[in-house]
């Protein structure tokens, strides 16, 4: 049997998940891998969900946001690609590749790009193969990580 | 106040007049210029025309030389001032620039990381040494003598530090200080044909001509300069443009380090001024000669 | 509550829709097996009448506590079933919706990986709904006066329109009169109406409304609150008349021997278009017809010596040892009708405006055109003789990326006026140099046309420069302009008598402050951000603040008095309303737990979070939160809650989808 | 003769474009607005074939043996006045040299004298490392101006009486790194 990639998806919900709909509406067919979370703005995106995400057993996380200059709160994304480029950088240290997480600008009318990239960051986790933790990583893990911590002060840089 | 001095092949050559003042003056100012060992060519606008990976890479070794000595970089020539200067942008803007252009420095044992300041001797006298000193330092008062202050292309574009890119006023300021009149001179930083006098003569006479025009019009006695480029054309090509247009201009062209030494008193010869083309005769000798 | 959840689960057929990819059964099935799950169902269509009845009854008969249901998409449904909810005594927020129609059944062939898919999204919307929490709906009642800010014809029109529906109004402009640019205009494009009969009546009629309470010379100092209850500060200048007192008999500007000091540039910037003494109206039709007195020309504040205009009113109405005073007031909605200004083309040192005589502006040009004004409406040189060729520059100062890389919009068809009003008074020859001509409203191509046979010439072309210096015969005692002709692909040098500047449209100055004490933004271009380009071009990110004019993007007469009207009309329906229901899903901050650190503070894109320095915390301002979580996930210390989003619910819905 | 008046869009070379804008900057000409200023303010644009404005449409639609075969680009004094006016920023005689680099690369130089004094002028670069202006302009007239060497001697006698000519070349000391840097150049290929 292939591997089966499980991917959540946090999508905002003025434009990735209306997006997402479209597909739908329009009948593009993609992968079923991805499962969608629905936040208001991708500035809610704590980095404890994806970290989370990812300890609860997901392969990928995608996070779907406005194009810049288009968000519904005005610069929530902004924030959010702010916290995913410091994630990528933190990622490692919990033992997760920093391909497994990636961010999407997709538009409310772009449901043929949503399916686009969910199709394309299906394959890409397949050939990174399931995430493992070590199995050291995963023990001394425990759920009450806290990347706010690691985040810490970083939040000022840009 | 200590610089990296880049004097360029004009100045060593067709050009030695300015030299001959940038000599008297520049110790009265306070400027130690020192020259940049071994230093080459900038390669001027003809060498962008042939080879530009080329032409940033040997205007980078001049960079490369000066850098190590932590100083500005300054120069007299305003094609070298923008040659170099545009070098600096470039190799920041462009990282597939910077990184060839490392490559063919590291063959020849050199390192450039982009920390040289290059910049026009005008500049320096300007900001660095300040009207006002110069000022003070006037022992011969040019009143009556009234001055074209032309600026030329390449100190004022595509990037400058001048007080304003279109119309610069710190000649005009300087040539007040030092007691003289600075003439109406809207054309002030119009092209006088650059290196095209050598090439494409007539178009470039003609470029020329609607200068001198300009100046004649209002009156200017002489022009001043801060480019020896823009003093070959204007003051040595005179000759032709009034053979050319029939005109009869007879105005005499002079780099500004000669007229601030004029003014502080030093001898006509010592300046370089008899090597001035068209002859300073008359009033003009008389206020600048005392 | 955890413990007592009692789930409702109802799975949607959406006929063959969904059906035909997932499984319903096996996910009824196994929506049974999930804790707290009370019941589970599925049915044809869940939004029909007996879907909704279906779920109503349950409520009723099972004492559910949380509905879940999973069929199309929430952006679809959601609020329908909320108020199915509310009609059975449900709080509306404690409903989930699984998206298993454009989420799933429409985009996936695989029949398993489908019902896979869709098992996961139910699991995880039940997971969710455990944590839900019953959020209070929450209404703000809308005080009915409104703020506007800006006297222009922008600001004069929705005053109007508010007025005369019987709404108060407090107008603020900072200069001495209403009116705005049209008040210093002639004739207006396309039309060639004379501006001073459609806008006179106006500005008198605003001057009298017993609605509207006029503030000119005055500016706005502070702005608090929030949609239907702003509390805002207005500074009104010392104009050292006493409105109350001055019937506008002119007396004082007769005998004031003072002059203004005349506006930097060039001579024909002495162009006026009221009187040139230091005590002045900015122009006879100013509304109010009280004088001003300019301090900065004024012999008795510059020398301390003078008071004649003092002795000369025989209303005492002049005052020396007046103040600024300062008034508050309470509104319910804000409309910013703040206009533009000029684009100040002495940056374009190619161009020569104040170095070269008879290089005008636009403005210099209307004013000069003006009947009432200082040539009584003669066009004419520096020199007072009339010019017998005039080159009208477009495009200065905008469509270039060193200034405005915009297009102002209107500068090309007043430039086809004034080409129109010059042949109409003088014999002028008249060129127009353009890039393109955008004529694009009612009557302008027409317009245009109309032009072409006035023999205008039009040259296409951005000019390189306006020179004195004449080389060719003919030239002397000209302005040159240098330019390329492009369609003829030749170096023209056309001499000329006079040269208009048809300089853009740029944010007034200022603006960018007003917006910012208002809470809303500014853009790149500095004109205030609308809240959708297409669809809320009135509104802004900000609700109860609105626009109207120039002061949102160039535009001419005709849009902006639409624009003034719709702004008049949203706040209207805000009035009508008297409520407005604001977001409960809003963020709030756990005393308890905030450092103070002010992390969140700057943050919020709507300002709704402030420090609290007694207590040493942060703070949300409900009314102002829209709830979009951005402080939420940036609080260090967890101390910040997204009600609705809340981190276990999120968590839940997370474990649920990978369960 | 009326065919040849219709420029046909198959006889155009729409790779031109392609390479002009792999040039640093060279893409931006993709937003020229055939606006004129350049041409309305360069102060040779009135001996051009076409101004700089002119060029870019040629350019972008496609006339290759117009543009390079053109004497607008030998000339353009580098003044730099376009440059700093174009509305949309273009960096019009950055991608003059570059035309005219292109130029001299297919040997499109005939009767271009300031293409020979450019290619003069670089080998005396690379023989000393400096210009030596007497030896250039020798050389230049020997190439392209033999015709008319006589009227380089009034300029030359002048220049002379004024002591202003040097007859010594300057060579600098390490020109082995000139060369070296030049082979490296070579080697890594212009840009
Ligand atoms: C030269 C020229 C000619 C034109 N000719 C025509 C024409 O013929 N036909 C046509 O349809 N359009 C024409 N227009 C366009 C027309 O001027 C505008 O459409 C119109 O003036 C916009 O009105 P407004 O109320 O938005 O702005 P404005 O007229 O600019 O009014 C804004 C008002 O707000 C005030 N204000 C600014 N900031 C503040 C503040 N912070 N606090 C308090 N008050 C403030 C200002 O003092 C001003 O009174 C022309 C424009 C120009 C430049
Ligand atoms: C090809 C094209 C592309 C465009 N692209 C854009 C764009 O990208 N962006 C943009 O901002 N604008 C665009 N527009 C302009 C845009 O379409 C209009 O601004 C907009 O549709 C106007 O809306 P409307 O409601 O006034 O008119 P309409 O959209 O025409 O709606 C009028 C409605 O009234 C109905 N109707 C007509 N007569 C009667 C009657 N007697 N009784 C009852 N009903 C009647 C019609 O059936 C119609 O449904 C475009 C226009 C065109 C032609
Ligand atoms: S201040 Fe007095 S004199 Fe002046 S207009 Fe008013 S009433 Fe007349
Ligand atoms: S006091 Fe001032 S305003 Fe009054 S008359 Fe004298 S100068 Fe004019
Ligand atoms: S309206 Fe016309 S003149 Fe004004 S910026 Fe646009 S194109 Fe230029
Ligand atoms: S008619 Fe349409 S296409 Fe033509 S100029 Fe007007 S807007 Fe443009
Ligand atoms: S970020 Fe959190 S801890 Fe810091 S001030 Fe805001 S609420 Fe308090
Ligand atoms: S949730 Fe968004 S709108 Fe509300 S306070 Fe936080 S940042 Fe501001
Ligand atoms: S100035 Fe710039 S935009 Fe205008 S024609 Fe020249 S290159 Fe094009
Ligand atoms: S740089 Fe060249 S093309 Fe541009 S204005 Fe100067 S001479 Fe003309």
């Amino acid at each position: 049997m292939t591997f089966e990639p499980r991917i959540v998806g946090f999508l905002c919900n003025w434009c990735t998940y209306t997006g997402a709909d479209l597909a739908g509406t329009a009948r593009i067919k993609y992968a079923p891998n991805l499962r969608a979370v629905r936040v208001m703005c991708s500035g809610r995106i704590d980095p404890t969900f994806v970290i989370k995400t990812f300890l609860e057993g997901a392969d990928g996380v995608l996070i779907g946001g406005c194009h810049p200059g288009d968000c519904h709160y005005q610069e929530g994304n902004y924030k959010a690609l702010r916290r995913y480029k410091l994630l990528k950088k933190i990622l490692p240290d919990y033992g997760i590749e920093p391909e497994r997480l990636r961010l999407e600008w997709v538009a409310a009318s772009e449901g043929d790009r949503f399916a686009k990239i969910v199709d394309e960051f299906t394959e890409e986790i397949r050939a990174l193969g399931p995430l493992s933790f070590g199995e050291s990583i995963a023990e001394s893990m425990s759920l009450d990580i806290d990347p706010h911590k690691e985040l810490e002060g970083r939040e000022e840089e840009k | 106040m200590k610089y990296t001095y880049y004097p360029g092949c004009s100045v060593k050559a067709t050009a030695n007049l300015y030299q001959d003042s940038i000599d008297a003056v520049a110790p009265l100012l306070g400027l130690e210029l020192e020259e940049l060992e071994d230093w080459n060519c900038c390669g001027a606008t003809a060498y962008m025309s042939v080879k530009e990976l080329m032409s940033f890479a040997i205007s980078s070794r001049n960079l490369a030389l000066a850098e190590p000595l932590h100083r500005d970089l300054v120069t007299p020539c305003s094609a070298c001032y923008t040659v170099l200067k545009k070098t600096n942008t470039y190799l920041a803007a462009y990282p597939e620039l910077r990184q060839k252009v490392g490559k063919a420095l590291e063959v020849a044992g050199l390192s450039y990381s982009g920390n040289v300041k290059v910049r026009h001797l005008f500049n320096v006298v300007i900001d660095d040494v300040g009207i006002e000193k110069i000022s003070s330092m006037v022992q011969r008062n040019l009143e009556g003598l009234r001055v074209a202050c032309y600026y030329g292309c390449q100190i004022a574009r595509p990037e400058t530090d001048l007080d304003h890119p279109d119309n610069p006023k710190s000649m005009e300021a300087l040539v007040i200080a030092l007691g003289a009149t600075a003439s109406y001179f809207p054309m002030k930083t119009h092209c006088c044909g650059a290196s095209l006098m050598g090439t494409e003569e007539e178009l470039a006479l003609r470029l020329c001509k609607n200068l001198l025009l300009n100046a004649e019009r209002n009156n200017a006695d002489v022009i001043v300069t801060v480019c020896p480029l823009c003093q070959m054309n204007l003051d040595v090509y005179q000759g032709k443009v009034n053979k050319l247009f029939g005109t009869n201009f007879h105005i005499p062209v002079i780099y500004f380090t000669q007229l601030i030494g004029a003014a502080m008193g030093l001898p006509f010869k010592k300046l370089g001024l008899h090597k001035v083309a068209m002859k300073i005769k008359g009033e003009p000798k008389r206020i600048l000669n005392g | 509550m955890d413990s007592e959840e009692r789930i409702g689960v109802y799975i949607c057929h959406c006929g063959t829709n969904i059906a035909s990819k997932v499984d319903i059964a096996e996910i009824v099935e196994f929506a049974k097996g999930m804790k707290g799950v009370i019941v589970a169902k599925d049915y044809k269509f869940m939004c029909s009448d007996p879907g909704q009845g279906l779920i109503e009854k349950d409520i009723k008969e099972y004492n559910l506590n949380r509905i879940v249901v999973a069929s199309c998409s929430p952006l679809m449904h959601e609020k329908t079933f909320r108020k199915v909810c509310e009609r059975s005594g449900l709080n509306p927020y404690l409903f989930t919706m699984a998206n298993i129609r454009e989420q799933c059944s429409w985009v996936h062939i695989d029949e398993n990986a489908a019902t896979e898919k869709a098992k996961a999204l139910v699991a995880a919307a039940i997971r969710r709904s455990a944590f839900l929490e019953p959020l209070e709906r929450r209404e703000v009642s809308i005080n009915p006066t409104t703020l506007v800010v800006g006297g222009g014809i922008a600001g004069i029109q929705a005053s109007l329109d508010l007025a005369e529906a019987g709404k108060k109004v407090v107008l603020v402009e900072r200069e001495p009169s209403i009116g705005g640019h049209m008040a210093k205009f002639d004739k207006t494009f396309p039309t060639l109406d004379c501006a001073a009969c459609i806008l006179t009546p106006k500005m008198v009629q605003v001057g009298q409304h017993p609605n509207i309470e006029l503030f000119t010379y005055s500016e706005v100092e502070d702005v608090s609150g929030y949609v239907g209850n702003f509390k805002v500060k207005i500074r009104k200048k010392a104009r050292y008349v006493d409105e109350n007192l001055c019937n506008g008999c002119g007396m004082c500007m007769e005998k004031c021997p003072g002059t203004r000091v005349p506006r930097k540039g060039n001579v024909h910037e002495r162009l006026s278009l009221g009187p040139t003494s230091a005590i002045y109206l900015p122009s006879m039709q100013a509304v109010p017809a009280v004088p001003v007195i300019d301090r900065n020309s004024c012999i008795y504040f510059q020398k301390g010596k003078c008071r004649i205009c003092e002795k000369v009113c025989e209303r005492d109405a002049i005052n020396f040892d007046m103040e600024d005073e300062f008034h508050e007031f309470e509104v319910g909605n804000i409309i910013i009708a703040a206009g533009f200004q000029t684009f100040d083309p002495s940056v374009v040192i190619r161009y020569r405006y104040g170095l070269l005589p008879n290089v005008l502006t636009a403005m210099d040009f209307e004013i000069m055109n003006c009947a009432s004004g200082s040539t009584g409406g003669k066009i004419l040189k520096s020199d007072g003789t009339e010019p017998k060729s005039v080159g009208i520059i477009h495009c200065v100062g905008s469509r270039d990326k060193r200034y405005h890389e915009y297009c102002s919009r209107v500068c090309c068809m007043y430039a086809l006026k004034f080409a129109h009003l010059i042949k109409e008074k003088t014999n002028a020859e008249v060129y127009n140099f353009y890039i393109d001509l955008r004529c694009f409203g009612k009557g302008y191509e027409e317009f245009y046309d109309r032009l072409l046979g006035e023999d205008v010439r039009f040259v296409r072309g951005k000019v390189g420069e306006i020179t004195d210096l004449a080389i060719h015969p003919g030239e002397q005692g000209k302005l040159i302009i240098r330019v390329e002709d492009t369609l003829i692909g030749a170096v023209r040098r056309v001499p000329v008598d006079m040269v208009i500047l048809a300089t853009g449209l740029e944010a007034p100055e200022g603006l960018a402050e007003l917006a910012k004490k208002c809470n809303v933004s500014v853009g790149k271009d500095g004109f205030i951000i609308e809240r959708h380009p297409k669809l809320g071009p009135v509104a802004t990110a900000t609700d109860g603040v609105f626009i109207a004019g120039a002061c949102q993007s160039p535009k001419d007469i005709p849009d902006t008095v639409a624009q003034a009207s719709a702004a008049s009309s949203a706040v209207l329906s805000m009035i009508m309303r008297g409520k407005i229901e604001i977001e409960s899903a809003t963020a709030e901050i756990d005393e308890e737990r905030c450092s103070g650190c002010r992390i969140c503070n700057d943050l919020c894109p709507y300002m709704a979070i402030s420090f609290e320095e007694e207590k040493g915390v942060s703070v949300i301002n409900e009314a102002l939160c829209k709830g979009c979580g951005t402080c939420v996930a940036a609080c260090p210390s967890n101390a910040i809650t997204a009600k609705h989003f809340t981190n276990e619910q999120i968590f839940s819905e997370i474990e649920g989808l990978l369960q | 003769m009326i065919e040849k008046d219709i420029v046909c869009e198959a006889g155009l070379e729409h790779n031109f474009l392609e390479e002009i804008y792999s040039l640093p900057g060279g893409a931006e000409i993709k937003k020229c607005i055939q606006c004129g200023t350049c041409t309305g303010s360069c102060p040779t644009s009135y001996v051009m074939d076409y101004g700089p404005r002119k060029i870019f449409s040629l350019i972008r639609a496609g006339f290759r043996d117009e543009v390079l075969n053109s004497n607008t680009i030998w000339f353009c004094s580098s003044c730099y006045t376009c440059t700093v006016r174009c509305p949309k920023e273009i960096k019009i005689t950055d991608v003059m040299y570059a035309l005219k680099r292109l130029a001299i690369k297919e040997g499109r130089t005939k009767g271009r004298k300031t293409a020979v004094l450019s290619q003069t002028f670089v080998s005396m670069v690379n023989k000393y490392g400096r210009n030596h202006e007497t030896e250039l302009m020798v050389r230049y007239i020997l190439k392209a101006e033999f015709f008319n060497a006589l009227k380089f001697v009034t300029q030359g006698w002048n220049l002379l009486s004024n002591g202003r000519l040097p007859f010594k070349p300057h060579r600098i000391k390490h020109i082995n790194e000139i060369r070296k840097i030049l082979k490296k150049v070579d080697e890594l290929g212009e840009i």
